[in-house]
């Protein structure tokens, strides 16, 4: 796989039973880039993260992420991927210790860094040993982020990230991403959020499954102290 | 690969220990079907002594459907499969890992609705042997065969009472040949020679290796 | 154009063909020694049954040929289902002219013969093949699920085959494989009876391009919605907030049902 | 109340009407069940008549249970009964809503497993009008149990496989009564008048009033 | 049943599956306040709503909502409340127009109310015949507030209310919820935006399932236009 480190999108169509969800998309994004999604409801700015994620197959076009082809390179794509969707993936029956600690395994990390999200992300004392299903719906979102941030991706996709976090979840968030991409990953931000990349970072605003425009473009956020981030 | 399988064996004999949905659930059910069955056919003795066989295998097929609906359904809720996807898991770990978990509490099951069927219905017992082989051998046909079906029939609406109808008529002759076993074994000459044994466990190697390579396509969107 | 003509042409002439059969059938040939007439349903049923693995064969054929990623098209899985529904219809004539030569033959619609029970079971097999399809998701993952599900499925045709060997039947055994060492089957009766085969492949054929005929009309109407979904998507509209007064008004509130509320009741 | 039971009716039915869980996947397994007994159990037919009747009431009652589970299903996922409650309904608009939409569900399956099990088994049919008034009485007992122990083990995780448990030793003694109408039914001077009717008459009336009193408080725990 | 318009917790406990997610809760609304609830995951926003809508149970103290006193009154509550939490209450399997029907049918109300609603929030186009199941999460999110302004409840209980709508249809529930109050409807909405509450409306600040302090007391929101509305 050529160490290619850019998302780079070429007339996409991505039909989902039948309705294009997202429509002829271009676009170009280079490492270490922000990229906030905005649009109205049905734009297609989740199913353009699940296609970034290999979860979807575009029908028409392609696309090269992260130096794989799309479609076909699905699989190993999603290695890449950190998703964070309005889904969690965790499993309801298992406590929170047991749903991170299956992430160590199939990872292959050591049980150190798993430790550490779930202490950044407060899911440690009382909540470890709970049930998923017993949680609120922000201490769900905070474990599901502890195993994105164990995992460390590539690419994070990120769908609505604010929904349910509380104010310090919320500016945790914003810093692990300046972090993140400062580190020359790429995260892609779907939100309905009108602060939404004014402090850095590009705006996509997506509408009718594309592009519409390249609404503001700010100096990438390579500066960034957390209390500059966006919130 | 091997490593990623146990984890996700491992997770789900958590959920188990944590729900214990095939302990209090699944195997009282057996033995309440067990119960009634041999209520409702309440005929001579001798009869239901002659069907304990098929009874045992037809309620170990039906209870072992709700251990893989329930395996599916864990799986479904917060859409927990598509994570596994994205940790960009080889199907084959999946398939492994789900099938150890899914055995083992088959075997449990087993056990129990043996006891169960032996105490009830009396049916003599010969060759232990026979009957062990021929239940593991069945066991994972059962399993691999249920497992590719119940990835082929997850869907997020209405998919789930389809698994039942799509691997009752595959299984059918796999049930009945592990049943004849069970005849045959009744007679204390039979042993691991058996005919239908050989049939149980060509059916079962098939049935692996179908399931094995049926899985990833299955799971994967 | 000349795919029409040659599916009217394939009709026309699988009509004619089993026209010709029955004819023949009815007619031509002489009562059974043993049978009397009832061994005319000799010329309708084996190949009926025989059509319905055909149609499972190319199934599976074209469900393989898409799951193989060279030669992945959705052409396949459109051939696939064709060729399936009009599988489940000859099992099911299989099994209704058996019932119905079973009747007088052996005294009773239905008995517990292996070679009847697997191709009801065949029947079912395939009944949950058409079901699996029916679950909502995409095209290309339909394809796929029900491929693998189609190529599981198929091992049933050969026990189907081989139950008469293995399991002790009353069903007929290979009679017509070996007709050239059986004098019970005789000239016309042979000839009648491959005519029924090929009238029943054609009807077959027919049936099968009729049912694909359907899948790509169906496939062109998804293409031309996605069409005008195309053109829709390019334009999206605002709505007014001139219905916020009436549906805010507390005196347009749910008249209650519960007779203990009157006292909740709008003001 | 009867406006709210039939708007739920309605919804049930148009959620088959859209997904055809029933036509497309529970009949079918009926009837690959009806196969699979015969075949395992295949022993002399005379056996098989004997036998069909109470084969023919514990297929529905397992496919019955499908149609439970999915009648649970659909208001599990988004919280919908929680919807339903939240119009202020009473709990027997549901009840009865419900068990309209299932009951209808089931009379098709019986219809279709009836013909099948008549087909197969050859049982003997002499009063049609025994068989239908036992039928009708059966099915809204099993509806009406089935909902009420749908709703105690509806919770969002682990409740679906309970319920077979709960139901079926619930169920045993109507199922049997059933299928014994069934064999009296075979004798052509059976009538109305027969005392397993009478039997199945008074658990299904009992029943139906605790299904009916029960469900409140087992819908809004 | 006394037709008070008003909220009063005294010492309210709730306890689910033995953890006190509401500890020792009181306080008091009037007619036509809007309350907004904040604080960190897992201090009990959600659970307050839930009781409020008469969906959990006090297991100390009691309660009076809209005159009805709790513990005992859930079920006539109930009827009055409007409801949108985070799960939608939609039927995946029936089309946008039968769900919106089956709460026409349930409300007891006309089509045209149902119609108008739909209108309002933009799900009468294309979506109208459309499954649930194929929509984004924002159109559900405007589905279930459809059948919501249909029902014009005494009292809104809004669970993260704008997570997943967008900028139009954020504004448009602002409006709804100034309006409704302005016309003595009572509205929480519990939310974890910084602005909220800015603009009018009282702030609860929850922490460990009680009230630590009302933050800030502004002019109840009845001058209000949308855009001076917290977005
Ligand atoms: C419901 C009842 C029946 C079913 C489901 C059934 C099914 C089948 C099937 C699947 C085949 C194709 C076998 C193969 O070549 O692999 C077949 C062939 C045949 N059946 Fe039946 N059958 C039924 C009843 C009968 C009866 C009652 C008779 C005559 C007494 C009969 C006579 C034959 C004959 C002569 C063949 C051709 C055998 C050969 O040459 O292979 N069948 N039947
Ligand atoms: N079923 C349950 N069993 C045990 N504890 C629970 C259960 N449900 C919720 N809790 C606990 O109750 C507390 C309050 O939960 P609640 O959902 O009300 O929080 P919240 O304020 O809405 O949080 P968030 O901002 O994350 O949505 C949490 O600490 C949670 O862990
Ligand atoms: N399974 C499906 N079948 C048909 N159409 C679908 C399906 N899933 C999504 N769509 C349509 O595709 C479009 C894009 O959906 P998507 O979820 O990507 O939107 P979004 O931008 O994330 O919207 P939101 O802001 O509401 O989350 C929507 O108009 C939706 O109706
Ligand atoms: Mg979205
Ligand atoms: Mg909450």
């Amino acid at each position: 796989m050529p160490a290619d480190d850019s998302v780079s999108f070429s007339s996409v169509t991505v039909t989902l039973a039948g309705f294009p969800a997202l429509l002829n998309l271009s676009f170009e994004v280079e490492a270490g880039e922000t990229v906030y999604l905005r649009g109205p409801n049905g734009a297609g700015k989740t199913t353009l993260l699940r296609t970034l994620a290999g979860l979807e197959k575009p029908t028409r076009g392609s696309a090269m992420v992260l130096g794989v082809e799309l479609p076909g390179g699905e699989r190993s794509l999603r290695a890449l991927a950190g998703m964070m969707g309005t889904r969690s993936h965790l499993y309801e029956d298992l406590t929170v210790a047991e749903n991170l600690d299956l992430a160590r395994r199939l990872l292959g990390i050591s049980s150190s860094r798993i430790d550490d999200a779930a202490e950044l992300f407060g899911v440690r004392g009382r909540l470890w040993k709970q049930k998923v299903a017993s949680l609120s719906a922000g201490q769900k979102r905070r474990v599901a982020l502890a195993g994105l941030v164990a995992k460390n991706p590539r690419i994070w996709l990120l769908d609505e990230p604010h929904s349910s976090l509380d104010a310090a979840g919320r500016d945790l968030l914003d810093k692990l991403i300046v972090e993140a991409t400062k580190r020359g990953a790429i995260a892609f931000v779907a939100t309905h959020e009108a602060e939404a990349g004014r402090a850095g970072g590009r705006v996509l605003e997506m509408v009718g499954g594309t592009v519409r425009a390249e609404a503001r473009e700010a100096s990438p956020g390579d500066e960034g102290p957390a209390s500059e981030v966006p919130e | 690969m091997i490593r990623r399988a146990w984890a996700v064996a491992r997770k789900d004999m958590l959920i188990e220990v944590h729900s214990k949905v095939a302990l209090n659930q699944v195997i009282p059910f057996a033995l309440a079907v067990l119960l009634t069955f041999g209520f409702a056919l309440d005929t001579r003795n001798q009869l239901l002594a002659e069907i304990a066989p098929g009874l045992f295998w037809v309620v170990v097929l039906f209870s072992s459907l709700y251990l893989i609906s329930r395996s599916f359904r864990v799986e479904r809720e917060n859409a927990a499969m598509e994570g596994l996807v994205l940790y960009g898991i080889d199907p084959m770990a999946v398939f492994f890992g789900k099938l150890a978990a899914l055995a083992l509490q088959m075997f449990v099951l087993e056990a129990v609705a043996a006891a169960g069927i032996v105490i009830l219905f009396n049916p003599p017992v010969g060759s232990l042997g026979l009957l062990a082989i021929s239940a593991v051998a069945a066991t994972l046909a059962i399993g691999s065969i249920g497992l590719v079906y119940g990835a082929l029939s997850s869907s997020e609406q209405s998919g789930e009472s389809l698994l039942p109808l799509l691997v009752i008529p595959v299984l059918a002759p796999i049930v009945i040949s592990a049943a004849k076993c069970w005849s045959d074994a009744e007679s204390a000459g039979a042993g691991i020679y058996d005919p239908w044994l050989k049939i149980v466990a060509i059916f079962s190697a098939v049935f692996l290796a179908v399931g094995a390579a049926a899985f990833g396509p299955a799971m994967e969107d | 154009m000349t795919t029409t003509l040659v599916r009217k042409a394939v009709g026309v002439t699988s009509l004619a063909l089993v026209a010709a059969t029955v004819v023949m059938g009815l007619f031509v040939t002489p009562p059974d020694v043993v049978q009397g007439n009832l061994a005319r349903l000799l010329y309708v049923h084996p190949p009926v049954a025989w059509v319905a693995y055909l149609a499972y064969g190319v199934t599976s054929i074209a469900s393989g040929l898409y799951l193989w990623r060279p030669t992945r098209s959705l052409k396949w899985d459109r051939i696939a289902v064709a060729s399936a529904e009009v599988g489940v219809v000859f099992t099911g004539l299989t099994l209704v002219t058996g019932s119905i030569w079973g009747r007088p033959a052996w005294g009773v619609w239905w008995t517990w013969d292996a070679r009847l029970t697997t191709t009801a079971i065949l029947f079912v097999l395939y009944l949950g093949y058409l079901a699996l399809r029916r679950i909502p998701l995409s095209p290309e993952t339909r394809a796929k699920r029900s491929a693998v599900a189609a190529l599981i499925a198929f091992i049933d045709v050969p026990i189907v085959h081989e139950s008469v060997v293995w399991w002790r039947t009353l069903h007929q055994g290979a009679t017509v494989a070996t007709l050239g060492a059986n004098t019970k089957v005789h000239g016309i009766m042979a000839w009648t009876l491959l005519l029924g085969f090929i009238a029943f492949t054609m009807v077959y054929i027919w049936m099968a391009m009729v049912r694909y005929r359907v899948e790509t009309m169906s496939a062109e109407i998804e293409a031309h919605q996605l069409e005008a979904w195309e053109a829709e998507r390019m334009a999206e509209a605002d709505t007014s907030d001139a219905a916020i007064g009436r549906l805010l008004d507390p005196g347009t509130r749910a008249p209650d049902e519960v007779p203990t509320d009157q006292g909740v009741a709008p003001r």
